[in-house]
C-alpha cells in the first residue's frame, strides 16, 4: 500500500487516475481502516487529503449558506456555534456518528462516501437539500446529497472523483431541522432506522417539509409523501397521522442482525412524528 | 458403612436403590467398593463426579475421610468461572 | 447483622487500601498478554474456516512460504495423534482435523517476522473445502432430522433412540412430582430460551511461545490459570509438562473464558518448526468471538406448583443446552442443581440434555449455567406471584432455602444466607422508589456453589521483616489486594509490608486457575495457613534466642513475645528483628501450603431493577439497580462491590442485547463489537450494592467467594421488570426492542 | 513494501519511526515505540483501549494510520503522570477502586483527562456519555464515574 499526502484535490485525482489497482481517500479513515483491518479492502492507494488547504474550513456564504470543508470532523463541526444554530438537525446527525474518539477523526463526506443506508449524517443533509462540490478526472461538478447514495456501499461518484466540499442551502427565517435515530444501546450502535426532518412555517402553518428515512431501504431516502403530509398543517395530530403513514409506506428495509422489517417500518413512523415535532418547536424558536 | 446417595441416572447403574451403602473410610475406598459392587458405575466415576460431604462439594480428594456420620451425596461434576 | 459488629477485632480485614498493582494499571506499565516481547520473536496468524461445517480436503501452503519473511506454517499433521477426550477436544479445537466444525475454526497457522507479513501469508495458505450440511440451534440439533456433527460421543447416560447430537443426559430430583403439582392450587409451566452470550473480557488472547527441538519451552501469556495452559499445551503437543514453563501476564478480564486453551499450542507448535524462535499470537476481536469460548445456548421447559399463599409444592425443569460441537463443554451439569437451590421445595425433578450443534466450544462464563436456569425459574416464579397477587420477595422468603434445607441437587445445605440477603434487599429504599408510567420493577434470587480448588502458596520472610507472598491464581478484581489484606492481618503487620506476586509455573505447586470464585477463598486461605506455619517458626527462632520452650511464645501484633509470665521475662523480638538475624539463627523463614482447601460456602444473591419501557420502540432503559449478596465477609468490599457491580453489568447485557446471531449459512454475523452489543457507560444507572456478611464457618476470614453468584440473577430480574412495565412477558432473550416490541403489539 | 520515515512529538519528547503504511498508530505506539500501555481490544474503534490525544484531540489510535502523525503531538497513558506525580484521575482511580483488570484503564483516563479539559464539572450524564465508547466489562462503570466525578471536583479546588 502506497500513502499520499497530497497538497491538493488536483494531485489526489491526478494520483487517483493513475493508479491501476485499488484506491481509498483517506479524511477521517473511521470507515476506511476498519474495512482495512477486516481484510475487506486492501488499497494500492492511498491518498490522504487532509492536507489540502481549506479543507478543515466551516464559511458561511454571502448567501447565508454555509461550506464545509472534507475533513471537518464531527467535533470540529459540534464546536461552530453558529452553523449549530442553523442547522442543528445536520449537526446532531453528524454527532451521532461513533464515539467521542471517532468523533475527533470521521467527517460528513467519509460518512456520505461510505454508502451505508444507515449513516447518521445523511438523512439530515438530504433534507436540508445540501448539495457536493466534486472533483474528478473528467473535471469539477456539483451534485445534490440525495443523488450520492446508489446501493448499499456505492455511491454515484465516478471512478477517480472525490467530494471536496460540503454545501448547505441558507437556513432562512423560520426553519428548523431535527435527526433521530433508533439503536438499541444509548450509544455505539449503527442506526437501525434514522429520520431526519426539515421544515420553514408561516406563523404556526407548515410551509415546506422535507423527511429524509435511514436504514429503511438500500440507501438514505427522500420522502416527498412525508413531507407532503406536513405542509399545510399546523402539525395537527392529522398531519402528524398523515406522516406516520408516508414514512412507513415509503419503507423497503430488509431484516438483519439489527432489526427486523417490520420493526424497522414501525419506528420509522415513530421517528417520523419525533423529529418533525422537534423540527417545528425549533422553527418556532421553542428549543435550540 | 457409609451411605451414598446418587442421582438419578447413577441409580439405574446401581440397582436402581437411591443410594448404596459401602464399607470405606476415604473417598477413594468408597469409589472402588461403589464399583466392585456395581460395575455399571465406573465409567461415570472415572469421568468425574463431585463428591458432597456434610453439604460441601469437595474437589475430587480420593483420601478425604468419610465416615458414618457423615452425609454424602454424588453429584456430576460441577465446574466454575 | 450489622457490619461494624462482624469486624470487631479486625484490624485490616474489611478495610479499602490501595491494591498493589493499581500504580502500574493506571500508568500503563503494567503488562497484559499483548504486550510482552522477546527477542528474535516472529509474529503468528490463524487460518480459520468460513463455514460452520465443512471437510476439510486440501490445504495448499505453499504459496505462503514463498513469501519472503514466512518462518513456519502448521496444520494437525503437526500435531500428535492418538489423544482421547478432553485431551483431544482440546487438539481438535486447537486446529481442525479432518472437518472445520464451526464458522471460525482454525485449520492453519503461520509465522513469519512480522504480524503484517504473517497475515498476507494467511491468505495465501489455500484451502480447499467440502461444504457439509450444519446446524446452531439446539432444538434444531437434537431434531430426528439434524446434520450428525460427529457420531459416537454420546456417553452411558443418554437415552436410547436420541440423535447422536445429544451426547448428555442427566435427571435427578425428590419426592413425588406428581403428588406436588397435585397439592398445588396454581400449576403453571413456559419454555424459555437464552442465547450464547460472550464473556467478552476486553483483552483479546494473546501469547508468546517458545519450543525448541529439546522439547523445552517458555510460554508468556493471559490466562485464568497457567498450570492448565501447561498441562493443556503439553498434552495437546505431546511434551512433557514440566518442560514447559508458564508465566501468566496481567489479565484483561476472563470471567471463565480464560481457563482453557484456544490457539496457545498453534505458537508453540509454530516456534518448534521454526526452530525455536519464539512465536508471538494475538486474537483480534473477530477471532475472539468467532473461536473462543461463549457460553451455551439454551431451550428450557419449566413447570411449577404453588399453594395460594405461595408455598411452593414441586418444580420441574427439562434444559436442553448445546456448547459447541464438543462433548462435556455445556453447563448443563450445573444449571440443572441451581434451578432450584434457592428454595425449599419437597417435590423436584430435574432434567438435561447437552447437545453438540456447529459452533464455538463452550467454555466456563460466570457461574456457568446458573443464569440460563435462574432466567426460566425465576421468570415463571414471577409470573405466578403475580397470577396470585403476592409479593415476589416475600414469596421468595417463605420458600427460602436455610441451614439444615435438603437443597435442591440433594444434599443438605450448611450455613447460608439467602434468608438474610433476603430481608437485607426488602429492607432497601429503592424497593419503595415511586415508578412512573411504562415503568416497572423486578426481583430475582440467585445461587453458585463457590469453589476450593487445587492451591499451593508460599510465603517468604523478608530480611527487614517485610513479607513476599507467590500464589499461582492470577489477579484479575484485586485478589493481590485481599491476599494482602489476610496475610498482613495474620502476621500483625502492615498491609503495605506484604507483597503479593502471581508467580509462573516452575515457583510453586499445581494452582487451578482464578475460576470458581475461589482466589480469596483458596489462595486466601493457603496464604493464611503459609502465614501460620511461619509465625511457628518465627516462634522456634525467638524461643531459641530466649532459651525457652517454643510452646512458650506465642505471636501477637507482628513479634514474638513469651506467652506469660511463666515463659521469663524477654523482650518482644519482631518480624523485622527476627528477619535480620535469620541467616544466622537457621537460615530462610517461609511458609507454604498445598491442599485442595475444604470449607466451600455458596452464596446467594438477590437483585431488584426498576425499567422504563417505550412503548412505542420497545427499548428498556435501566433507570435503578440494587444488588444483595452474602458475601461471607468482605475482605477488600470495594473489589466486592466491584463484582457485584460487574457481574449486574454483564446480566444486564446478556438479558437486553448481548447475543450470538447466526445466518442461515451459520456463519456468525456479529464478531464485532458494533454488533456484539456489551453495555457501554451511558447504558447504566449506578448499581447499589449491599454486602450481607452471613461468615463461611469454612474460611479463617469467613470468606464465601464473590465473583460469580452476581450474574445469576439479572437475566430474570429484567426480564420481569420488562413484564411488569410494558405488559410484555418474554421468555426468549435477549428483550431487544424489536421482540419487546412485537410482545407489546401482540397484547394490545 | 517500503516502510516511510516519520517524526512526531510523543508525551512531549521528540520520536522518530519507520512505518509500513499498513500500519495504524496504535502499532507504532505499541511496537516502535515501546509504549504498551494504549491497549488494543478490538481494532475497529469500538472498545476506546487504544484512545490517545491527537494534537490534542481525543482519537482511537486504532483508527489513524502510524504515517498520519507526521509533525503532529500525541499523548499516550504514560505521559499523563508528570514528574512522577499522579494526574488526579489516576491516583481516584486507584482510590476508588475504579479498575478490576485494569485493561480498558489507560484508554480511559485518556479520555477522562481530555473531558475535563473542556468541562471541568461535567454531570453523571455527561460523563457516561462522553465514556461511551470506551469498553468495560469489569466495573459495570460505576466506580469509574465516581472517580471521574472526584478527580474533577478535586481539580476544580471543591474537594
Amino acid at each position: 500500500m502506497r500513502y499520499h499526502a497530497v497538497g491538493s484535490f488536483d494531485e489526489a485525482v491526478r494520483i487517483s487516475a493513475s493508479a491501476t489497482g485499488v484506491t481509498r481517500f483517506l479524511a477521517g479513515g473511521t470507515d476506511v481502516l476498519v474495512q482495512l483491518r477486516a481484510g475487506i479492502v486492501q488499497p494500492d492507494d492511498i491518498i490522504d487529503i487532509k492536507h489540502v488547504p481549506g479543507v478543515k474550513d466551516i464559511t458561511r456564504r454571502a448567501d447565508g449558506g454555509w461550506d464545509i470543508g472534507a475533513a471537518v470532523s464531527g467535533v470540529e463541526l459540534g464546536a461552530h456555534a453558529a452553523l449549530c444554530r442553523d442547522w442543528p438537525g445536520v449537526v446532531e446527525g453528524m454527532r451521532l456518528v461513533g464515539s467521542t474518539q471517532v468523533q475527533g477523526r470521521a467527517t460528513l463526506t467519509g460518512n456520505l462516501c461510505n454508502g451505508s443506508p444507515a449513516a447518521d449524517s445523511v438523512p439530515g443533509l438530504m433534507a436540508a437539500g445540501a448539495t457536493v462540490s466534486v472533483t474528478g478526472p473528467e473535471g469539477a461538478r456539483v451534485m445534490a446529497v440525495a443523488d450520492i447514495p446508489k446501493s448499499p456501499g456505492k455511491t454515484n461518484l465516478k471512478p477517480g472523483e472525490v467530494i471536496t466540499r460540503v454545501h448547505l442551502p441558507p437556513r432562512g427565517a423560520n426553519g428548523g431541522d431535527s435527526y433521530l435515530r433508533f439503536i438499541p444501546r444509548t450509544e455505539m450502535d449503527i442506526a437501525v432506522v434514522g429520520c431526519a426532518v426539515n421544515l420553514r412555517i408561516d406563523g404556526d402553518t407548515i410551509t415546506e417539509a422535507t423527511v429524509a428515512l435511514g436504514a429503511v431501504a438500500p440507501t438514505v431516502m427522500l420522502v416527498p409523501a412525508a413531507g407532503a403530509a406536513l405542509v399545510g398543517s399546523t402539525l395537527d395530530d392529522a398531519a402528524l397521522d398523515a406522516l406516520v403513514i408516508a414514512a412507513r409506506a415509503a419503507c423497503r428495509p430488509i431484516s438483519d442482525k439489527r432489526g427486523t422489517a417490520e420493526f424497522r417500518i414501525e419506528v420509522a413512523g415513530v421517528l417520523a412524528r419525533r423529529a418533525a415535532s422537534i423540527a417545528y418547536a425549533r422553527a418556532k424558536g421553542e428549543t435550540a | 458403612m457409609i451411605k451414598v446417595h446418587l442421582w438419578s441416572g447413577l441409580r439405574r447403574l446401581a440397582g436402581g436403590a437411591e443410594a448404596v451403602t459401602v464399607q470405606a473410610a476415604t473417598v477413594g475406598q468408597m469409589f472402588d467398593a461403589m464399583i466392585a459392587a456395581h460395575p455399571g458405575l465406573e465409567p461415570v466415576i472415572k469421568a468425574g463426579v463431585s463428591v458432597v460431604i456434610d453439604g460441601e462439594v469437595t474437589a475430587g480428594g480420593r483420601n478425604l475421610a468419610v465416615k458414618p456420620e457423615n452425609e454424602i451425596y454424588l453429584i456430576q461434576r460441577v465446574k466454575g468461572g | 447483622m450489622p457490619k461494624d459488629e462482624l469486624k470487631a477485632g479486625f484490624r485490616l480485614v474489611g478495610t479499602r487500601p490501595n491494591r498493589p498493582d493499581g500504580l502500574d494499571k493506571v500508568t500503563g506499565r503494567a503488562r497484559y498478554g499483548a504486550d510482552i516481547v522477546a527477542a528474535n520473536m516472529l509474529h503468528a496468524a490463524v487460518v480459520r474456516s468460513p463455514y460452520a461445517h465443512a471437510r476439510i480436503k486440501k490445504i495448499d501452503a505453499s504459496r505462503a512460504l514463498a513469501l519472503e519473511g514466512v518462518k513456519a506454517v502448521v496444520t494437525r499433521a503437526d500435531f500428535p495423534t492418538g489423544l482421547t477426550g478432553e485431551d483431544w477436544n482440546l487438539q481438535e479445537n486447537t486446529i481442525a482435523g479432518d472437518t472445520a466444525l464451526y464458522d471460525g475454526h482454525a485449520v492453519a497457522a503461520v509465522a513469519a517476522t512480522s504480524a503484517l507479513v504473517a497475515q498476507d501469508a494467511a491468505r495465501l495458505i489455500e484451502v480447499e473445502y467440502e461444504v457439509l450440511p450444519h446446524v446452531t440451534d439446539v432444538d434444531a440439533a437434537m431434531a430426528p432430522d439434524a446434520p450428525v456433527i460427529r457420531a459416537g460421543n454420546a456417553d452411558h447416560s443418554v437415552p436410547e433412540g436420541m440423535h447422536p447430537n445429544v451426547v448428555r443426559y442427566i435427571d435427578f430430583g425428590h419426592g413425588d412430582i406428581e403428588a406436588g403439582f397435585a397439592a398445588a392450587d396454581l400449576v403453571r409451566e413456559g419454555t424459555y430460551k437464552t442465547e450464547a452470550t460472550h464473556q467478552g473480557y476486553i483483552e483479546p488472547h494473546a501469547c508468546l511461545g517458545q519450543l525448541g527441538a529439546d522439547g523445552r519451552g517458555e510460554m508468556w501469556v493471559c490466562t485464568q490459570g497457567h498450570w492448565y495452559i501447561r498441562r493443556m499445551c503439553a498434552a495437546v503437543l505431546g511434551i512433557e509438562a514440566a518442560n514447559l514453563r508458564v508465566t501468566p501476564s496481567e489479565i484483561g478480564g476472563g470471567f471463565g473464558g480464560k481457563t482453557t486453551i484456544f490457539m496457545e499450542p498453534l505458537a508453540l507448535a509454530l516456534s518448534r518448526k521454526a526452530g525455536g524462535r519464539p512465536v508471538k499470537l494475538v486474537m483480534s476481536r473477530a477471532e475472539v468471538l468467532r473461536a473462543t469460548g461463549p457460553t451455551a445456548s439454551a431451550s428450557m421447559d419449566v413447570k411449577i406448583g404453588m399453594k395460594k399463599d405461595g408455598t411452593i409444592t414441586a418444580g420441574q425443569v427439562n434444559f436442553r443446552m448445546q456448547g459447541g460441537a464438543f462433548f462435556g463443554m455445556s453447563p448443563i451439569a450445573e444449571a440443572l442443581p441451581c434451578a432450584f437451590a434457592c428454595y425449599d421445595i419437597p417435590n423436584l425433578m430435574h432434567e438435561g440434555y447437552e447437545v453438540l450443534a456447529n459452533r464455538p466450544k463452550a467454555a466456563a462464563y460466570r457461574a456457568p449455567g446458573s443464569p440460563m436456569a435462574a432466567f426460566a425459574v425465576e421468570s415463571l416464579l414471577d409470573e405466578m406471584c403475580r397470577e396470585l397477587s403476592l409479593d415476589p420477595l416475600q414469596v421468595r422468603l417463605k420458600n427460602a432455602a436455610k441451614e439444615g434445607t435438603k437443597s435442591s441437587y440433594g444434599p443438605t445445605y450448611n450455613r447460608i444466607g439467602l434468608v438474610e440477603t433476603l430481608e437485607a434487599t426488602m429492607a432497601h429504599p429503592n424497593l419503595s422508589a415511586p415508578l412512573g408510567p411504562n415503568q416497572g420493577r423486578g426481583v430475582a434470587a440467585g445461587f453458585w456453589f463457590n469453589h476450593g480448588g487445587e492451591t499451593s502458596v508460599s510465603l517468604q520472610i523478608g530480611e527487614d521483616g517485610t513479607v513476599g507472598v507467590s500464589v499461582g491464581t492470577p489477579d484479575i478484581g484485586g485478589s493481590r489486594a485481599s491476599i494482602a489484606l489476610m496475610v498482613a492481618e495474620t502476621l500483625g503487620i502492615e498491609y503495605e509490608a506484604v507483597r503479593v506476586n502471581v508467580v509462573e509455573t516452575g515457583s510453586l505447586g499445581v494452582n487451578e486457575p482464578t475460576h470458581g470464585s475461589r482466589a480469596t477463598f483458596a489462595s486466601g486461605k493457603a496464604a493464611v495457613e503459609a502465614a501460620e506455619s511461619a509465625i511457628k517458626q518465627m516462634c522456634a527462632r525467638a524461643a531459641a534466642e530466649w532459651g525457652i520452650d517454643p510452646e512458650a511464645v506465642e505471636w501477637v501484633d507482628g513479634a514474638a513475645r513469651p506467652a506469660g509470665e511463666n515463659a521469663g521475662k524477654f523482650p518482644p523480638l519482631t518480624i523485622g528483628e527476627i528477619g535480620a538475624k535469620m541467616g544466622g539463627t537457621g537460615g530462610p523463614i517461609s511458609g507454604h501450603h498445598e491442599s485442595v482447601p475444604g470449607g466451600v460456602g455458596a452464596s446467594f444473591g438477590v437483585h431488584v431493577v426498576d425499567v422504563e419501557v417505550d412503548p412505542e420502540t420497545g427499548k428498556s432503559t435501566v433507570l435503578r439497580y440494587l444488588v444483595v449478596q452474602d458475601a461471607g465477609r468482605a475482605i477488600h468490599p470495594a473489589y466486592v462491590e466491584g463484582q457485584y457491580q460487574g457481574g449486574a453489568a454483564q446480566g444486564i447485557g446478556w438479558a437486553l442485547n448481548e447475543e450470538y446471531i447466526y445466518g442461515a449459512d451459520g456463519r456468525l454475523q456479529n464478531p464485532m463489537f458494533l454488533d456484539y452489543r456489551i453495555p457501554v457507560a451511558s447504558d447504566l444507572p449506578m448499581i447499589d450494592t449491599v454486602i450481607v456478611e452471613v461468615p463461611n464457618p469454612g474460611h479463617p476470614y469467613g470468606v464465601r467467594g464473590v465473583g460469580e453468584t452476581g450474574i445469576a440473577p439479572p437475566l430474570a430480574a429484567v426480564a420481569n421488570a420488562v413484564a411488569a412495565a410494558s405488559g410484555a412477558r418474554l421468555r426468549t432473550l435477549p428483550l431487544s426492542p424489536p421482540k419487546v416490541l412485537a410482545a407489546i403489539k401482540a397484547g394490545q | 513494501m517500503s516502510r516511510i520515515h516519520i517524526t512526531t512529538t510523543v508525551n512531549g519528547e521528540a520520536a522518530e519511526f519507520l512505518t509500513d503504511p499498513r500500519e495504524t498508530l496504535l502499532d507504532v505506539l505499541r511496537n516502535q515505540l515501546g509504549l504498551t500501555g494504549s491497549k488494543e481490544g478490538c481494532g475497529t474503534g469500538d472498545c476506546g483501549a487504544c484512545s490517545v490525544l491527537l494534537d490534542g484531540v481525543l482519537v482511537s489510535s486504532c483508527l489513524v494510520l502510524g504515517v498520519e502523525v507526521q509533525g503532529k503531538t500525541v499523548e499516550t497513558i504514560e505521559g499523563m503522570a508528570t514528574d512522577g506525580a499522579l494526574h488526579p484521575l489516576q491516583r481516584h482511580f486507584i482510590e476508588h477502586a475504579a479498575l478490576q483488570c485494569g485493561f480498558c484503564t489507560p484508554g480511559i483516563l485518556v479520555a477522562a483527562k481530555a473531558l475535563l479539559a473542556q468541562n471541568d464539572n461535567p454531570t453523571e450524564t455527561e460523563i457516561r456519555y462522553w465514556l461511551a465508547g470506551n469498553l468495560c466489562r469489569c466495573t459495570g462503570y460505576d466506580k469509574i464515574v465516581r472517580a471521574v466525578q472526584d478527580a474533577a471536583a478535586e481539580m476544580r479546588g471543591a474537594a
